[in-house]
């Protein structure tokens, strides 16, 4: 059953220096908090995987927590780079990042099949391109049956995975809906779990049928974080923050704007200035 | 009625859809294109943004691919790996749109890494969608705005196939599909020689000399015997594609 | 696009002799007054493929219909045994049925895999048990990173799926809800598709952002039978006619019995006799 | 208070449950059983059924593994693709429940054939979902009423692996799970052997002699050194399960 807890608590519950971690979000519910509060406890030496690493690793990166990063797209969604990745590519700062490059379709597939408790996955992919010869992750199988030959990927199973979501239960159940991009599969595939989320209620109450829930069960930990995920947003409870991600690229560009920025607004901070975010459209809506 | 070269662009990829397409849409001028389509001549069209939604209508263009603007007019928003499984090798997609930061003469495209792979001099977003949508799909039509620094001789990476190093690339593969089909830049359109699978100009913009296209590429550059004039934007089309950008302006407050 | 077909115009269109056809419902939405249609129009030869044939395949059998049946379990839900399954395997009557047996997690990733445009699926299964020894589409495939043998299936790829669902819009978009089996899953698999509904409404109005849909363009043809899942279920609907899956025991024991309930119920009648299962609950609802 | 032999077997089974069980529930006495854990000393057990309802709570016993009524009363309803790939296969459920027309002494269980496989005798309705149950649940929990047709010397058909031919079978297989960890018929409680994993009766059921029990096997049945009597059904148990099958039958017009 999931347990309750702070933000502080839950990332000291699921999240330890060395491990691997997917912080899960496909533009939508990215949880921006929980990075946040990882960098203010100082992880370091962190696996980091997401098929679109944007702003909340890209902060991750330039304040030294990981040392390797699993990903399908690294930028800045519509404004362009992530200048605190390339930085660590490019130069070394603050130290070498390794990188395990895939495509989405991989992704998708690696958190699909650690979900299913496979060791891979098959798809139809890579066909004729250049990173199945600098990922020697990518391999292939034979079907038994036709003779083709496709591509396989190793499953994701990380340590922990890190999700916002819209609404707990009491009892722990967690509520997803709009895009969900990979989150379900992400925490299923993980071996702990915390979920941020916009608000805790008695119940869900009348609903689709087919909701797309995860089971108290399934999930370690859970935060109430209102506003957690901005600027990324929270479907119904605010928008994003879209100045904010063309406001990064500057702010990023340079280590001494982006140490002022982590200061300021992270290191000084604690998840209760997220609540600012959640605030406006709660009550427009 | 003026226009700018990037309107061309738009206009001229939006007129290459109809209403039985099924697109695989990215952000910037394919969302463009594919919503002018819609709104004009292809209100039919199904538009479908790999973050999940299915048959999206939105009334203003999604900053990123995966706006709630994009879920709340979809008529259902399925899971990414669905979306990849069901949706994109599920062979349900008739066009892929693509861009990148380089393309070569056969439409392969790069957009993971300028330089050394190892020792990057230019580290790019990365591929995304792209190895996949560039195999799966029907058929892919590029938007890209011409320039030496794209249009390059030859890439440092392929980050998604287009006909490799010519005619009969795809098929040796084991690819089905039909690949790049169209180049739709800001000052020409091109398509692959029937024969040779080469990219080659087949209208110029109008007002676009092809010095103008041949200053803009970094490999000697083709043109069709039958060489056209791509027809201006319609009144028309430039309105609504203007309404498009100005509700987008209003719903953001920036352009997408 | 989907066109709106009389009952009998969609299976016309959809199901041809000789054809393979999955008729999926998992207790929920079984189209039985598509199999009915079927039945009346004399189609011959049939694959016939679902995971839990139950009284539609029992007629169907019973009436000559099928050469084959791709299945994983095949009993009356509840009750005891498909008679008419029983006959035509112990005794070849009317004509003998071929057998391609599997367990329900094969079937299910062999959907899924048909949905999937993949030539089979990879799955932990069989271990130990004699199916394998009967069944050689039963394979295996090696992990290419830890060197597991894991078990494989034929991906599904029937030429034709007709499932029964709750409704569609005036678009031929198709809602499912509740309990939805792989019927979403044998459709995208199938080369043509059939959907009966209760149903057909202006548009699906206010519903779940992750609402279990088939886009038209996904469907090949869709007919208004109200009541044609009874006496399986439609939720919402109507209720599952337990006292039918009863009654079939005795009706299906023998030959002659099964002949006169047929010839009563199915080849002297219509579509339209199914809308009477779905009055009732309708007005209660 | 008297009570059925079938009584006697649920209540066996419910006792075996605890609010940290996640459990794929089989229709007949493992629903019963579940229902009945559930409404007495687990509320919080979770119960699963193979047709997708997850953490259902059924105030009515379901006729079948896929009725409205665990719909209705579930958290949540998935696919049933999903429902073995990322529930059963992911690890997720730790108490299976199983039965079958026939059983081994290893606790091996047949549901496909009784004669050969290409002509049979008796085609049965086959594994449906319990090859992947057996293999993939934490342990399996096996409901059987005895009798020598159903628990014979040699099986058929191996439809479900239970211990093989005995004691480190399973891991041979490379399986981790713990497989069939008790048989609760409607005479007695049977356990594997912990060194040769041989089932042996562990407790009779109030009245039931060893007799009873030999006469109900076709092979020579071990019993435990220190063999119990199962607890009698109390009266709150009955209560509780004569309610849920009257509530069950009123609902549904029949037992179930």
């Amino acid at each position: 059953m999931a347990e309750f807890l702070s933000l502080a608590e839950g990332i000291e519950a699921v999240l330890s220096d060395g491990a691997s971690v997917a912080m899960e979000g496909f533009t939508h519910l990215i949880p921006h908090a929980a990075g946040h509060e990882a960098i203010r406890q100082g992880r370091k030496r962190l696996t980091l995987i997401r098929m679109t690493p944007d702003l909340v690793y890209d902060q991750m990166i330039g304040m030294g927590c990981a040392e390797r990063l699993i990903f399908s797209w690294g930028g800045n969604p519509g404004v362009g780079s992530l200048h605190r990745l390339r930085d660590a590519v490019e130069n070394g700062w603050p130290n070498r990042l390794e990188l395990e490059e895939h495509s989405h379709a991989a992704m998708a597939n690696a958190y699909e099949a650690g979900a299913a408790n496979l060791p891979f996955a098959v798809f139809r992919g890579y066909k004729g391109v250049d990173l199945p010869k600098v990922n020697p992750k990518i391999r292939s199988v034979t079907c038994p049956y036709t003779g083709e030959v496709l591509a396989t990927v190793p499953a994701l199973r990380p340590d922990a995975a890190i999700i916002h979501a819209l609404k707990a239960d009491r009892e722990g159940n967690v509520l997803l809906e709009g895009i969900v991009g990979v989150q379900k599969e992400a925490v299923l595939a993980a071996t702990r779990s915390l979920v941020t989320v916009e608000e805790i209620v008695d119940d869900f109450g009348e609903r689709n049928a087919n909701a797309v829930i995860l089971p108290s069960w399934t999930v370690t930990a859970i935060a109430h974080v209102p506003g957690g995920a901005y600027p990324s947003y929270a479907h119904g409870y605010y928008k994003r923050g879209n100045d904010f991600y063309i406001a990064w690229d500057k702010i990023a560009r340079e280590r001494d704007t982006f140490a002022a920025w982590i200061k300021a607004n992270v290191l000084e901070q604690g998840p209760e200035a997220f609540a600012r975010y959640a605030a406006p459209a709660r009550q427009a809506a | 009625m003026s226009h700018t070269h990037t309107e061309m662009m738009t206009v001229a990829a939006a007129r290459l859809l109809t209403n039985d397409d099924v697109c695989f849409v990215g952000i910037g001028a394919p969302s463009a294109a594919c919503n002018l389509a819609r709104l004009t001549h292809a209100p039919k069209i199904t538009l479908i943004y790999e973050s999940g939604t299915l048959s999206t209508r939105p009334s203003v263009l999604p900053l990123s691919i995966g706006d709630g603007e994009l879920c709340d007019t979809a008529l259902t928003t399925v899971s990414v790996p669905e979306m990849f499984r069901y949706w994109l090798q599920g062979g349900r997609i008739t066009i892929g749109f693509l861009g990148g930061a380089q393309i070569d003469r056969f439409a392969n495209l790069n957009t993971t890494v300028v330089g050394p792979y190892d020792a990057p001099k230019v580290r790019l977003p990365g591929g995304g969608g792209a190895p996949e949508i560039a195999s799966n799909c029907g058929q892919i039509f590029i938007t890209m705005a011409m320039g030496t620094r794209a249009f390059v001789d030859s890439l440092p990476f392929i980050t998604s196939f287009g006909h490799g190093a010519g005619k009969g690339d795809r098929e040796k593969l084991g690819l089905r599909t039909r690949g790049p089909t169209k180049v739709i830049t800001d000052l020409c359109v091109l398509e692959p020689d029937p024969e040779t699978s080469e990219l080659t100009v087949v209208s110029l913009h109008p007002g676009v000399t092809r010095e103008q296209v041949e200053a803009g590429c970094g490999w000697t550059l083709r043109f069709a015997a039958d060489l056209a004039e791509t027809p201006a934007p319609t009144a028309q089309e430039l309105d609504v594609l203007r309404e498009l950008h100005a509700r987008t302006r209003k719903a953001h407050g920036v352009a997408a």
